[in-house]
């Protein structure tokens, strides 16, 4: 059985009391929940801070390019649909740099576990506006204020009739552990929207701040009605829904794609194909 | 005996489908023969042709003059009577085109009317075509009227039927009507196999157990993704559609980390969105092959023409410093063996291969007797399973003599595979300190490269082995300048160097090209481009400059006429 | 006053019976209604069939690069907002290569019009699937049918609180021409979803499919309701609804960028500026 | 007098505040400093350093050797005390950083203490310590109270007397506590300028009328929209943020295809995203300026650190062939001018323009006594409003003979202003035939080529103009290059040829470089890379091979003393 001692990666080079903490903690819980071991899976990350993510925690991992995790860890699951992979990025990677993967991704269902940590900034690059950073919030490079609306990546997902969606908190690691686990066992792509507060460069949506709007949804919530999924997610403000917003159980892409109904391509034989039939095809 | 034949009309009509099955039947008679295209951006009208040669000796190349043309459209006779041999023939159906042409070299015969006739619906007017050829060339129509048959029998016995005497119908009408006709086909050997480029490096991929395919669709390199599409079931095989190029080589790249063989393939354009992703798998040291099928830029170009204008980009594409592979295959044969050996090298030494070739290659057929499966290498070089040593003390990229590290996969031992766009140190996390960088960029770049250069073969010298005249080339030039030597060889000393491998540079170990370069009185450097890009090259790469060269950048390939030409004009100053 | 005749332009090199014959007429149509003259507005169009569009009129022209459609808009907006900008893409174009642009293009609510001709196909290229073809088409890269399920781009669009979102129908030209210019008038961002029959590659969505199944939203129907409106947008089979779908009143882009409060930056003055105060300041 | 003080600490313990403060104060006391920067990619924690060099003459290069050293943190001793000069001093605080160090060299300034006397305030420490260099060094207090005041007046008296309460403090304990100290600094002149190349470049963009500036931030670049917008208002300019770099490319060029002077900048990451735009701004004929600022690859490398890998990428990038420019500065001066240049010949030939930088000369601050703004270019090549004539026939891609066709812009006449990325005619409508591909591939390429080379400047030959020994370089090693040849040439004749405009290859009209070099005994090549990408590009564009190498690949710039050894060696063999 795998232990915490298990997962014991790299000394973070976060921030202290970065919200990417928590996220790590809850992460290495459902892990140990799941008795997943470290080489069962892999995670695939893109660049920023949260990128750095699998380094500190003990993993298969390929660290790729920002905004690139998700066209990396559909190749993984496609060659080997038997391992679980998870993806980890970013709001700037996944919604800014990465957008168009994230809208295909979710298309396409291919059992891939996306958790984004939403810090609703630039982080690693000092403090530019994200696609999630509120309305109005001035930095460097931005004297007047952002000017484009707030991207609300749950309201997205829903539209896009995404497997399963579900907002989380990193201060609220318990909570995040147990949809972590549920997702894991999802069957579908899942995005996981992790509001992270960063302490360094946004000085507005604080812990403070998340801590006096979250509140976790109804047991009674039905999260396969998609309109209502609709309404909720399109509730930010003094009120935040953490929880599975949506969810439903489209098929996923490895079982619809019969060239490995038998086995994932990795198992498959890799050697040189008798390609001489191929060849009098030509005649 | 070498004919040729121009298909035109407009884009929609079929006339590829009438060359490509001459094209076979011409193939299963034993002759040579080499078709080329020539097609606008766009699905229906306008003006396109299909050419198509045919030899008792082996053709590549494109010629300016035709024997027979088969005009579906009017353009087709007022474009091209001009290019018309004095004994050669123009059919067309007077009532189709609404035009009648008179004179000895126009045929009318009604395409369309014998099909309602014979084949009771005017669709098969271009199976009538397809036999009249034949019948001017006074060629015996069984195995055309075999090949209807395969083509048909899934739609039934009365369709096969109806379409042989379609068939025979525009055979006899031809025979008959063709009174000043004089072809007469001569000399064959055994069947040949008729491929195109797009083809053969599909098989290629196929033949070197690619497993994974991604790609998003642009012109030239289409063909390639719905060839092995067709395939995808029968040989295990994913092919999947991405939503843009950088998703495409990012999915490839992660099939690759995970373990299988993968590949995608694009055009400039797309390349272009590649190269970020090019750089991703040097550093993570995935390996990954790449088709680059060039056409005319920039930007989109022309869109459906040909031209070699990305040889130094695919060299110097990507941000930073690494080693990569650049073939740019001559010939489909060519393209069948560099393909596999792309995927060969590209695993061993972990890096990314390119196979760069063109719009020109891409579509035209080339007949072959066949080729020898043995001589294909496969070595699966990663280390599989809980089986080898070494499982916890396992660094993906650990320090080695050779620079090649084990390339492990994920989840399939206890072994953990880490990797990073970073910098990083030989397990894999991200790195700070400059010794680990230094000794990163001499393991991935500098020792791996040292080891590459010995896998690269010399270019390819045909002729005469001490020439007075040297022309050299790359790629899909390979055939228009052999046939060249073969022609002034007549009267000249004269060869050709052809490079296919072309990065690693070749050195001159096996093969002293410069030497060969140097004592010869000419050298000129054919391209088909407008800056003489591989002249470029073979400067930096040997300090050797041509005494000329000759270029062409109007989005079409060389004809041999046309090359022959440039070079009288360049060495009669000898 | 412009006339068709200010509108005729190269001979269209699309197939016969092609979708893009109405859209054109409707597009003209639209254009006279405004008033509108060939020089006084821009067009920016990608790659594909719908790409060439802006050739088969008379326009300032801006015909860039499969994709990046909305870019190029969005910067001839912003250099020069008393001009009007209508950017033309395909589905491939748009949805497909583009989509990351689409997503942040409504986040911004540039008032750039944007009109896409929805075959559900990639025409230019030969029939492969776009985002918007139907689950399960085959095509010849796709023996075993499309896995991906299909975009909804108008449900989309509403979860990204686009400020205008329309679908069409090519088969209903009239229709068509007054939406057009219902979102010139607009301001804001408009997304119009044209669903255009490719006589050629689709031979599922063809102008019988269509016909059978659109009808024009009713009189009462609200289009500022966005809960509703996402709704409407799901309804996509034995129906499809044609008209407004959505439509909100946020400010555009320009009147929120202080810096082209007072005029273009196309009309200020194009001289070096005196920049002997900056070089001060470091010291 | 020449010191190097280095400021050490964690990142976010303000090392880069201290450092700005003193290269500001040691600008207007008039001495000439130069400094440079060594951080992680990491917000917080990690080890950093700035490292300043003051003197009374012009230096433009880091030193090994420091005098002064001022560790926030442990790793700044332990780490740097061996780079100590005999005479050096130590500063830092036990107290804070938990540790005391023994011997002579050391001197411990309860600097948070001090904050907390004199300030009322921890967070002023940082004060103290700069106040405590200038006590060391025995210069005068005033300048340092004086910028002090200028920093906090907005924040009130209050904040101001504090801060300068707290700055004596440290400045007093420094003087009286250092008894060992020796440093005198001597010869100034009069005020300096203090400038770092990212600011230097935007102030060279807003000189040249930049009004629409698009980017996604990245590490080396972000400085210059950061700088832009701090400007935004002032001088009418857009900074807008994109939302990827394909995005900030095609925005740029769709602002200049409005009529708008327009840049967009990057790292190499970003650059691969931006070259099918690249392509396209080429083949539009569409004005725009591309920023590259290099950081070691390949992917995302060491993304803070510094290298010069990318100069055959960016003279290559992108399908198909155009012209483009390719500047890369050597100084922040150099990066003032060449974005003027880059700007003016960008609009002038309707060509993209890259100026290729680096994270050492972006993140580095040399001095200047002031720039000449009548020495900048400005002329505005378009052709606005219904004024000029030809309305009607107005074509934007007319045949001309300089290849130049009259850049009009859409909206704001009756002319009719349309491009494509297709191959077009002269109006800028879709075209598939060969004899218009010609015609505009010469116009476009050929033509302005043959004109754009007369525009370059040959590369700076700097010392003996009759060396035995030539060390050449591009881009960002100017400086140390410099200096180099200043120490050699006491016992050596040689000299340094420096090029900047690198695309295209200067001609040797002005400057007969080669003969220099084929004279000269050794001729070293010096690089901040891997693999020697200017001697490659020396060799394909001239034949001219460099006897020596000198490279350097570990995401750091050169030091003086180490590229000294360094030619030494190779030298040391004549
Ligand atoms: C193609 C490319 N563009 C830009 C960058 C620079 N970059 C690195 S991280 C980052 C954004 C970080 O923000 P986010 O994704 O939200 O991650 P965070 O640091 O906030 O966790 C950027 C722009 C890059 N590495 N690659
Ligand atoms: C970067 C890039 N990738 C691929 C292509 C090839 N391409 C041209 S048009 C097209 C798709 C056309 O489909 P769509 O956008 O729906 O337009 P349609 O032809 O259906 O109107 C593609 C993939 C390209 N031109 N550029
Ligand atoms: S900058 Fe923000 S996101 Fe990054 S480590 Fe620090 S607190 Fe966390
Ligand atoms: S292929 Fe389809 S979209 Fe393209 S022109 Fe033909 S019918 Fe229209
Ligand atoms: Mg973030
Ligand atoms: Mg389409």
């Amino acid at each position: 059985m795998p232990t915490l001692e298990s997962y014991r990666g790299q000394t973070p080079a976060w921030c202290p009391g970065c919200g990417n903490f928590g996220i790590l903690k809850a992460f290495k819980d459902a892990m140990l929940g799941l008795g997943l071991e470290p080489h069962m899976f892999t995670i695939v990350s893109g660049i920023g801070q949260a990128g750095k993510f699998p380094h500190y925690t003990r993993c298969n991992t390929f660290n790729g390019l920002h905004g690139r995790t998700l066209p990396v860890a559909t190749g993984i699951r496609l060659a080997n649909h038997e391992m679980p992979v998870v993806a980890i990025a970013g709001d700037g990677d996944c919604y800014g740099e990465g957008g168009n993967h994230l809208i295909h991704a979710i298309r396409r269902n291919v059992n891939v576990k996306l958790l984004v940590h939403d810090n609703q900034i630039y982080g690693l690059t000092k403090g530019q506006a994200s696609p999630t950073t509120g309305e109005g919030m001035k930095t460097k490079n931005m004297p007047f204020g952002v000017i484009s609306e707030q991207l609300n990546p749950v309201a997205l997902a829903v539209a896009l009739d995404c497997s399963f969606v579900a907002r989380c908190y990193a201060g609220e690691t318990s909570h995040l552990t147990s949809i972590i686990i549920e997702a894991m066992k999802h069957k579908g792509f899942c995005l996981i929207d992790i509001l992270q507060p960063c302490v360094t460069f946004n000085k507005i949506n604080t812990y403070e701040w998340y801590s006096k709007r979250v509140y976790k949804l109804e047991k009674d919530y039905n999260p396969e009605d998609r309109a209502a999924a609709f309404v909720r997610a399109l509730e930010w403000g003094d009120r935040l829904p953490l929880g599975v917003i949506y969810r439903n159980s489209r098929p996923i892409y490895e079982e619809r794609m019969p060239v490995i109904s038998d086995m994932p391509l990795v198992k498959k034989p890799q050697r040189r194909p008798d390609t001489a039939d191929l060849l009098s095809e030509f005649f | 005996m070498d004919y040729s034949i121009k298909i035109t009309g407009e884009a929609g009509q079929g006339i590829q489908t009438i060359g490509e099955t001459l094209a076979r039947v011409f193939g299963r008679m034993g002759h040579y023969i080499f078709s080329h295209q020539d097609y606008e951006s766009r699905i229906r009208g306008g003006h396109n042709f299909y050419q198509i040669r045919i030899s008792e000796r082996p053709v590549m190349s494109p010629r300016e003059k035709v024997d027979i043309i088969v005009a579906l459209d009017k353009e087709g006779v007022t474009r091209h009577r001009s290019e018309l041999d004095p004994k050669g023939m123009i059919i067309y159906d007077s009532a189709s085109i609404k035009a009648t042409f008179e004179g000895p070299s126009f045929l009318d015969i009604p395409f369309a009317e014998l099909a309602v006739a014979h084949g009771g619906d005017k669709i098969m007017s271009n199976v009538v075509a397809t036999g009249a050829v034949l019948g001017m060339l006074g060629m015996e129509i069984g195995p055309l009227l075999r090949l209807i048959k395969e083509t048909f029998v899934k739609k039934g016995e009365d369709i096969v039927a109806k379409n042989e005497k379609a068939c025979r119908a525009g055979y006899d009408f031809a025979k008959k009507g063709c009174l000043s006709c004089s072809f007469s086909v001569t000399g064959s050997g055994g069947p040949k196999m008729v491929i195109s480029g797009v083809e053969a490096i599909a098989l290629g991929a196929i033949a070197s157990g690619v497993r994974f395919y991604a790609a998003y669709p642009m012109t030239p390199s289409t063909g390639i993704m719905n060839y092995l599409a067709s395939k995808e079931a029968q040989y295990g095989i994913i092919v999947e559609q991405a939503e843009d190029e950088i998703a495409a080589i990012n999915m490839a790249i992660g099939a690759s980390f995970a373990g299988v063989r993968s590949m995608t393939a694009t055009s400039g354009g797309g390349f272009c969105l590649m190269v970020e992703g090019l750089s991703l798998a040097a550093m993570t040291e995935t390996p990954v092959v790449i088709g680059l099928g060039q056409r005319p830029g920039p930007a989109t170009g022309l869109p459906t023409r040909t031209e070699q204008g990305e040889l130094l980009f695919s060299i110097f594409a990507g941000h930073g410093e690494f080693p990569r592979i650049v073939f740019a295959p001559g010939t489909p044969e060519q393209a069948f063996y560099l393909t596999n050996k792309a995927f060969d090298l590209s695993e061993k030494y972990q890096i990314p291969a390119i196979i760069l070739f063109d719009q020109f290659l891409a579509d035209s057929q080339y007949t072959y007797s066949g080729w020898d499966g043995s001589k294909l290498r496969y070595t699966d070089y990663r280390f599989r399973g809980e089986g080898a040593a070494g499982i916890d003390r396992y660094k993906r990229h650990a320090l080695t003599e050779t620079g090649i590290s084990p390339l492990a996969l994920p989840g399939n031992s206890r072994r953990l595979v880490i990797t990073d766009s970073d910098e990083h140190d030989e397990e894999g996390h991200i790195i700070e300190d400059a010794e680990t960088r230094v000794r990163m960029v001499e393991k991935r770049l500098h020792r791996k490269t040292a080891l590459l250069k010995d896998e690269i073969e010399p270019p390819i010298l045909y002729g005469d082995h001490r020439p007075e005249v040297v022309i050299a080339g790359w790629g899909s030039t390979f055939g228009v300048m052999k046939e060249a030597v073969d022609l002034l060889s007549r009267e000249r000393s004269i060869a050709m160097l052809h490079f296919s491998e072309l990065w690693p540079f070749p050195d001159k170990v096996r093969l002293d090209y410069t030497d060969i370069l140097k004592i010869a009185k000419a050298t000129i450097c054919i391209e088909n481009n407008a800056t003489g890009q591989f002249a470029r090259l073979m400067r930096s790469e040997t300090g050797y400059q041509f005494t000329g060269h000759i270029h062409k950048f109007d989005g079409r390939p060389f004809t041999i006429e046309r090359l022959k030409g440039e070079i009288d004009a360049h060495i009669g100053k000898l």
